[in-house]
């Protein structure tokens, strides 16, 4: 391998237990989102959209799916023989099996793996974002400050600053705090998880964490205080543009509805930053005789003989005739058959719902309000049953 | 299945081709809205083990060496084996309507020399089929036959007229090639264009001919059907034949059926084609689309029905498309009224239009072109 | 995925410790061998060679290496999109992380796995033999017997039969016993750690294996036994031809010497059963004006400028003038420098001798009862300075 | 580098292509044991950061195409970008030792109108170079060029009477463009057969020379060499250039020079080729080699110096093979001696036999071709 002067490492081990059903059988990174995509594709798009051919992932929860949908990468361009995708799970090594303990005990556990290509910088990913940012921007802004760390942000409301790690700067963007979930926030610059790191630097402060038995070994929590009490050198790198953490059900539930808008802030149809997913051939969708489709995206290979409205219909769904689908997300493979009835409701992949049964709230007034309605995988909804 | 391989001739030629649009090779021609003509025979082999296929150029060779690329979505990438582009002869000389030349594979004989296959099929790409040649294989073992014809059974139509029909006898075994001239209305053996042999008496027939060059390898069967074992293989499925722009149409509006669409897109043993990054589509909230197949990456917010609409195609606010086929990167104006029209790729329609073919002539649009 | 006939599962989870430091740094099947190989190159080039088109490799011990050589199977022909080469490292699912207790629990854990593919057999390999086999007229065998569990067996000497595990079978080849290193056997068919399962069964014997606390999850000591004690069909496969177990020092030294014979069982050059691998672009290799190459097999890119015998000179090694290598194994980027000399010695990956340093015992006499002198990977030999 | 692309043409002629044997196009000409002369500048656009290809192909496309495979070790079988296969003119009509032809240029016009880079590399592939375009591009902005023409200094030989030389002012600016003819022995700037301009402007060239189809691009150049800005890059290191049998050879024989072995084919920088799966060389107990570039699955018994061997040769006992370039799957039988010869590939040389061409003319073996 010889010198990258970056590379990027995609943190996808996390388990997302706040998606309930949708990700018990598979690594939130590789959720279905958007009727063609996974999560995960729009971290790699970033990447090679940036001209990053070296991406390490991080893997640990069932990452079976993920590993055989990532491959080698070549459905991002990153199958290349001097770099590309590598995934990386836990491994057992001379004193034993380790699992990762946090984020940053994650990047600790692959030192080797990174110095390889002896990067100068090192950008740190969240595999479960929603969003296009090109990384080379921020990159020549860390190079510009001759930062030890850049932090990208985002401006969020005043009132929602409470829920988010809250960045204070100055008017050069040097970073003088950071409070995760303020009461009282003094800024509205939201932290995106998103890091590149001077290497040399990281690579210190992740030996250094090591060594404290309590640490959580996280970024946000550990290492990034750290650093600004040794007084390095951080900014923050303003984001313009739209960006979603899909943690929940219902922020996930959101950004897949933004889809919806009249234009949508995530640029999907946009030649010069295109992402790209690692799809299965599949024919054009057919749209029935008596179906009925109205504000919705649909994928390859549905059959839609149904109504369909407000929803986002995945790749291979089929609505029966009768059926009738309404603020939804369906993801792959889900089956409608005839009279069954869904509303704002998200089924998983291979999912059910048996004729005449009935998901979520018919009543359209106050369903907004309403609880989503989850079935997990190859999950199958036999109730509300109506003839 | 790594003891048969294959071979596609993709430079026979079919009358008229311009009347498709673009001076396409047929096997590029675009087909149920992602597909092209060669993915047909491709994916039959492919989806049978076949893992060696041979590809016989036409004279443009760019578009289907494009489409193929590196032969990826059909595993076709490979160190052993995969795909092997051969080219074909001047097309220029010999008569339109041949599929397998002889001079073709006399040009190519070291493919046929340097294979250790026991058995070579054969095919074009004028049809549109989901067929399993492991069963016709095996039968071609079974019945001991020298060479194996795929044949349909079908009630000819007067589009018919110039394919070839195979008489039999009761066992199967063919009795004599004869042309479908006037037998419109009757019920025949339509030769598929694909046929199943030894690689060995293929270079038998290859070698015998090098003196009569441009020779169609049917030709040369009619003379044997009485020395050499020569028997039949009924695709049981659905087969369509692409002859003109008419059959094209026709077997377009074939693909609205949901039991063909099943049997050729959506087994086990589907038809593959190559993959291209397309966001999903969206529909606005004004659009009403009914019976019709529409692939990626279209942003559709008028009417559709009864047809056929390809990657990447618009068709904004009260637009109406009726029984067209809308090819890619089109955008169809708003207000703007299609009906029987085939619109080649790229092509952009101003608002406000009207365009009406016949169903039984249908138009083919040539404005604009940025292609 | 669609069903198939078999799959195969290759078990690559081994440290290797025997080979010590040859396998510090990478697992087992990683190691190179024969000058341009690595071992588990056999083992898959064996199932291509089968017309097995799906393999799930096993690992756990430092699977970097072998993750990033694997890749997605191209270099195998494996790379395919319903089936191919899928890479199964221990992951955590909701009840926690679990490493893999042994090799019928590696199985266990990939149960999941299996099914999606709804295989009638199973094919279990290890990923650390040396053998050019059709394992299809093994299958074609299980299935004529109507066996529950097939072992490939090879006649070995009587007096080395105490340092296998040992199989007894009638006539037919129905199996009667199994001892593991018998001081008395009473056959000399040794098993080679191949096995065809009918999958019903297996999953049953490794579910129930699962409840018993001691077990170790072991084929050799666990299932097979239970199976036997069950009496299930349990037949032996007679195999023919070159056979070798690569895990202790000793014995792969001595199978990658039996390349240099005459004759060597094992055929390299033999179209019928290629071996494939997954090997860098290097140029042709360069023999010097005053080098002297004499029973060698050489890799590319390398650059021999001095003396080599009896040696096995992998991929890139760089052999200075003046040098020189007798009975030797030099992995990959090994350099021996001006006037070094090595005898009987295995030098890993990028290892280097300095100049005018010695490896092993000058005197050829008695050489072969001399232990071998091992170099580990990038190490630095620069003992036995003479001038 | 993704808003370069390169062009590399095959189809340009040299004088006597059979005297290097079959009638390989040059392109796919074999060298250094498991190279092909297409290899370099492909490798150098790769190594260079472009990730978008044009491959301008002869007429006989086998042996090219074949070769290039899907692009996978170039790391061009890509969804954006990659290898884009041209179609080449007949070039039946056009003269020898034209590289640049502007009439292929027009025929895959929209492969430069589809694009959207700013640069264009173009190159034919007659040079054994190992070049970083990144620092030629550099260049080529810092001094604000309009062209860059790749030139390498050096002292003619009577070989170099057909190229191009190219005079420039002190700064590097062409100011002629001049065949070599007569001027053997002197110190000059030999055109490398490479150049760099805006993509705008070559379109600009292209279009402009439509109805003269047959001009090459360096034809066009000559008069521009006043009004537009041409600026020299001069290449740093090694580079050679094959005419002839002759210079083939000589080219062969300098890839025993360690030096030279370095810079092309073993850093960072290094040419790629096609990988096939070969078992490595085995050196019996009878062999003596010296000074010998050996491919891999080579089994080597007999005696061999100053050398090329490419992969699956066998030579056996007591054979001995001086100063020559054994092409791939050949047999050298026991006691045979060759000495400055070129076998091409299969050859099979009985036991016994006595070959001996003189180093100032080298033979070319042509007995038993079995391919």
């Amino acid at each position: 391998m010889f010198k990258k002067e970056w590379i990027a490492m995609l943190l996808a081990g996390g388990q997302g237990s706040r998606l309930g059903a949708l990700t018990r059988n598979i690594a939130k990174p590789a959720l279905a989102f958007g009727a063609k995509y996974r999560i995960i594709d729009f971290s790699l798009s970033n990447c090679v959209n940036s001209n990053i051919d070296t991406v390490g992932v991080l893997t640990q929860y069932k990452p079976y799916l993920l590993n055989t949908y990532i491959g080698m990468g070549s459905a991002w361009d990153l199958d290349l023989s001097d770099g590309g995708v590598h995934i990386l799970p836990p491994f057992v090594g001379e004193e034993g099996g380790r699992w990762y303990k946090g984020t940053a005990n994650a990047i600790y556990e692959n030192i080797d793996f990174i110095e390889t290509f002896d990067p100068e910088y090192i950008l740190i990913l969240s595999g479960d974002h929603i969003y296009n940012m090109n990384y080379e921007a921020m990159l020549a802004y860390h190079k510009e400050k001759h930062a030890d760390l850049t932090i990208s942000v985002l401006e969020v409301p005043w009132e929602e600053a409470t829920r988010f790690g809250i960045i204070t700067a100055d008017l050069e963007g040097k970073i003088s705090r950071f409070s995760e979930k303020p009461k009282k926030p003094d800024s509205n610059l939201a932290s995106m998880g998103i890091y590149i790191f001077t290497w040399a630097v990281l690579k210190e402060a992740l030996k250094q964490e090591e060594t404290k038995p309590k640490s959580e070994n996280d970024f946000g929590k550990n290492i990034m205080p750290t650093l600004l009490a040794e007084g390095k050198r951080l900014f923050c790198y303003r984001f313009q543009g739209y960006w979603r953490d899909v943690g929940t059900l219902e922020s996930y539930y959101e950004a897949n509805m933004d889809l919806l808008k009249d234009r949508p802030e995530l640029k999907l149809y946009d030649d010069g930053h295109r992402v790209f997913s690692n799809s299965a051939i599949l024919p054009p969708q057919y749209i029935g005789p008596h179906a009925k489709v109205c504000n919705c995206l649909v994928g390859n290979g549905c059959r839609i003989l149904g109504e369909i409205k407000n929803s986002i219909i995945s790749s291979g769904v089929y609505v029966a005739e009768g059926a009738k689908v309404e603020d939804s997300i369906l993801l792959p493979n889900t089956r409608v058959f005839e009279g069954a009835q869904v509303y704002r409701a998200i089924t998983g992949e291979k999912a059910v719902v048996k004729p005449h049964c009935v998901m979520g709230s018919q009543s359209s007034e106050d369903r907004s309000q309403c609880a989503i309605t989850v079935l997990g995988d190859k999950g199958i909804w036999t109730k509300g049953f109506q003839n | 299945m790594d003891k048969i391989i294959g071979i596609i001739t993709c430079n026979y030629r079919i009358d008229n081709p311009e009347a498709l649009g673009r001076s396409y090779p047929l096997a590029a021609l675009p087909f149920a809205g992602r597909y092209h003509l060669i993915d047909f025979p491709l994916s039959n082999m492919v989806n049978s083990g076949i893992r060696t296929v041979g590809i016989i150029l036409p004279s443009m060779i760019r578009p289907v060496l494009n489409h193929l690329g590196s032969g990826k979505e059909w595993n076709l990438d490979r160190k052993t084996g995969g795909l092997f582009i051969l080219q074909g002869t001047d097309p220029g000389i010999y008569p339109r309507n041949h599929d397998f030349v002889l001079r073709d594979l006399q040009k190519n004989i070291d493919f046929l020399e340097n294979s250790i296959a026991e058995y070579v099929i054969l095919s074009n790409c004028s049809n549109i089929v989901n067929v399993d040649f492991k069963e016709a294989v095996r039968q071609h073992r079974q019945t001991e036959a020298d060479i194996t014809l795929l044949v349909k059974e079908m009630v000819l139509t007067p589009e018919d007229e110039q394919v070839l029909l195979v008489e039999t006898d009761r066992r199967g075994r063919a009795q004599k090639l004869v042309k479908a001239q006037g037998k419109t209305g009757q019920k025949a053996l339509r030769f598929a264009n694909m046929l199943i042999m030894k690689r060995n008496l293929l270079l038998d027939i290859v070698r015998g001919y090098q003196d009569i060059e441009y020779i169609n390898i049917m030709d040369a069967l009619e003379k044997y059907v009485s020395s050499l074992k020569i028997g039949t293989y009924r695709i049981p499925g659905y087969i369509g034949r692409i002859y003109s722009r008419q059959s094209f149409f026709q077997r377009s509006m074939e693909m609205l059926q949901p039991e063909i669409q099943k049997e050729l897109f959506l087994g086990e043993r589907r038809i593959l084609t190559r993959s291209r990054d397309c966001p999903p589509t969206k529909y606005g909230p004004t659009s009403a689309v009914h019976n019709a197949l529409v692939s990626s990456g279209c942003i559709i917010d008028g009417n559709v029905s009864e047809s056929i609409i390809f990657r990447g195609v618009a068709i904004e606010e009260a637009a109406r498309v009726t029984n067209c086929i809308i090819m890619k990167s089109c955008k169809v104006g708003r207000g703007t009224v299609l009906e029987n029209v085939i619109v080649p790729n790229n092509t952009i329609i101003q608002p406000g239009i009207f365009v009406r073919g016949q169903p039984e002539a249908v138009m083919m649009l040539n404005i604009n072109q940025t292609e």
